[in-house]
């Protein structure tokens, strides 16, 4: 078995770097590597581009680099609940790269599987398809996508082994997987790091060929978005 | 007498069939759920890694790792599986999804849509929507007909950056049911009290209509 | 919930005919679809085309619809098993597409997901790419694969309930979850029909909605290919 | 001495290195594990869908629904993951695994490879062969240095159908370890007791030698 456990988010984030590409996995604040976000903010790398679905809140998630204006460019699907992200976007100072979400999805599992380009028809005819190879196949357009390269890859997985063996829980599942080894360096924090060999290997996500870094996290907040409920009757 | 959002969402779950995936967009889309008749076996699908999802959970029982494509919470029925995102656009993407269900802020009569972007104003982004409506084969549009000023949002083509070309096949609104066909909006029902005449000038695009037009119903 | 389940394999195989194109699973014998194979033998189909990575050997697995001379065709990675497949390749009666074997599950992927087409380096420079488009991506060449089309696809799996959801076990795993949904009509036997709700959401390695027929399979023979053991010190 | 198929072994044992992920072919490359140092850590990838593969099972213990590439009888280790076959292709198409170790027909001077058809006589298939040569950066071949007649199987160019072209970087035969450099096989070692002379006889590509030639360590 090859290990993979570091000590702490210090050491999972050694050679991070101003300028560099970063992917990171998440669904709105749903399964956010918040560990290593904290760390991005402490060692205020800057000028970086983050490839994540969504930008985080004002003041949790991706929204705490862009308070402090570390992010030069976003790669995203959606970015509807952050007041600064638009602000700075509409102000020049962001960059910001808008792509449909599956298409999103796609390229960081393209990237983990050495496939450098694919058809989808997502965008077809839209400012995504600008620049763009187009084809018909099946009687349908489609626009030729490619594979992102991507510096690190921070991701948050429920349990993790030694091994880099990643299960994830519920929709915090999300982009996280598809991130994995789709960066040179994968660092995944997790909520419990369990020994090695409790973990069913039917049941591991992600195996750890995919991961170069995991560590235990800690105090995970896990805000909820938009808390939605129903009275007991 | 024009629909309410919940009266809209009432007539598009009569389009929802025995043995559907259903994908439900943000906002009107979401009520549609709450419609659906209770004799037939339906499945929704959240992009963001959820098949099955069921009604928000009970107070205190709430899970931030179990939220829809709009970040609320919400439970997870029996036979609901998880998954990773690459995996549910593939179910997107794969045209396993049998109805998409989503907002507009303009439908055209070739059935073009936008609903992501007002350049220069608003950019939430597209989401999971680029995808959905170009893949789906099925995808009913919920929108309002006209926008605060009176001015129509179906149109012969739309002005703001497009979602997806040519793919919207029906479209529900405040007050019509329409069938985009050929080119046109073929006009199917209209919302009870309203006139065929109102919704000729609350529609810019070209409407076909054809013999009497019944009302909606929306019982 | 939909429910998938049909009353048994004849059910699960309405529908069939001469001349269609097959997917099944199994890589060797391990994880193969048994019991589709013995319906599709009984049912005596001709003149199939069969996307599956081996072929069987010769008196089980694919070998039964060689032997009577159902398979008009065959796209698979490794056929070295089989001296029945080997004798009508030779002698002309079987027709054969040899791909690499990631390339066959990828196109499987591919169809599943409704990318119709994809670069892959594998088999660049080889009798592979002849007629295919090649481009360089990252200093290196590859060349454009297209997503299967099929008709039926045979799965195995270990569990599966009512609403489709399929988990397998170990190495019979192999091809399954590709193939699910990447035909128009996919038929899981599984060895085990479990009350809906009784599988964890969490561990569902195939969602239902890639499912269209389920039926709980009966008397796997499970044929080992190579015992291999080590004697206990 | 020519090396038996153990010794070759032995001998591409010795470039498995600490943390490697390795993916043994068929043949003599499967017997590398037996070989590998005990205090060093490595997992085997077996491309039908198991990470972390272990030795074969004791008897009786044997799951038909645990198997490797060659369908063999085998066990995982703690740590190992099963994986269906496209995750198991990502980990080779995207250059996860570390090492990729395999038999070949033929090599040529340029580093292209044949081992999957003979054209009239044998068609086995390529397997996973092509994804792994096509995409592995570190890629060594074991094989015999001629075939049966006595004619070489280290050629100007292959004369078989290909493989892969200009990927093997190292080959360790019976008679000898060289590497593929600038369309050249240049020899590093010699097995112990065959001469220069033998190598230069048995090889019809391009052999650079330069300066002495140590015999190989296959202690």
């Amino acid at each position: 078995m090859i290990n993979k456990t570091v000590a702490n988010v210090q050491v999972a984030c050694e050679g991070i770097q101003d300028s560099m590409t970063f992917m990171l996995g998440g669904f709105g604040l749903s399964g956010i590597p918040e560990n290593s976000i904290a760390e991005l903010v402490r060692r205020n790398v800057k000028n970086v581009t983050c490839i994540s679905n969504n930008a985080g809140v004002d003041d949790f998630g991706l929204g705490l680099l862009l308070q402090k204006k570390q992010i030069k460019k976003m790669i995203s699907s959606y970015v509807g609940e952050n007041a600064e992200f638009e602000r700075q976007m509409l102000s020049g100072e962001l960059e910001v790269e808008l792509i449909p979400q599956g298409t999103l999805a796609q390229r960081c599992q393209a990237a983990q599987s050495g496939i450098p380009a694919f058809y989808t028809p997502a965008g077809y005819g839209t400012e995504v398809a600008e620049g763009k190879e187009a084809r018909e196949y099946n009687g349908k357009m489609h626009i030729l996508e490619e594979a992102f390269k991507a510096d690190f890859g921070f991701i948050k997985a429920w349990k993790g082994d030694a091994a880099g063996n990643l299960i994830f829980k519920g929709t915090a599942r999300n982009f996280n997987p598809n991130m994995c080894g789709a960066a040179k360096i994968t660092v995944a924090e997790v909520e419990e790091l369990v020994p090695v060999g409790t973990l069913d290997p039917n049941q591991i996500h992600i195996p750890g060929i995919f991961v170069q870094r995991i560590f235990q996290g800690s105090t995970y907040e896990k805000r909820i978005e938009q808390l939605t409920v129903r009275k007991r009757s | 007498m024009s629909l309410s959002k919940e009266q809209i969402a009432k007539r598009i779950a009569k389009e929802v069939k025995d043995g559907y995936y259903v994908n439900l967009g943000i906002g009107i889309p979401t009520l549609v759920a709450n419609f659906v008749q209770n004799d037939i076996d339906v499945e929704f699908q959240s992009e963001n890694g959820v098949l099955g999802m069921g009604p928000f959970p009970f107070e205190g029982d709430e899970d931030p790792d179990l939220i829809n494509a709009g970040k609320q919470t919400i439970t997870a029925l029996p036979g609901a599986s998880f998954f990773d995102s690459a995996l549910s656009f593939s179910m997107i993407r794969g045209q396993h999804v049998d109805l998409t269900i989503l907002g507009a802020m303009e439908v055209s009569q070739n059935g073009d849509i936008a609903n992501w972007k007002i350049p220069g104003k608003m950019v939430k982004g597209m989401g999971g929507a680029m995808d959905l409506v170009a893949s789906a084969e099925n995808i009913i549009v919920a929108m309002m007909h006209t926008n605060r000023a009176g001015a129509s949002k179906l149109l012969k083509d739309c002005s703001l950056p497009l979602t997806g070309v040519n793919c919207v096949k029906k479209v529900v609104s405040n007050l019509a049911v329409m069938e985009i066909e050929n080119g046109s909006f073929k006009l199917l029902e209209r919302a009870p009290g309203v006139s065929v005449e109102d919704i000729k000038n609350a529609t810019e695009g070209n409407l076909i209509i054809e013999g009497d037009i019944p009302e909606m119903d929306i019982s």
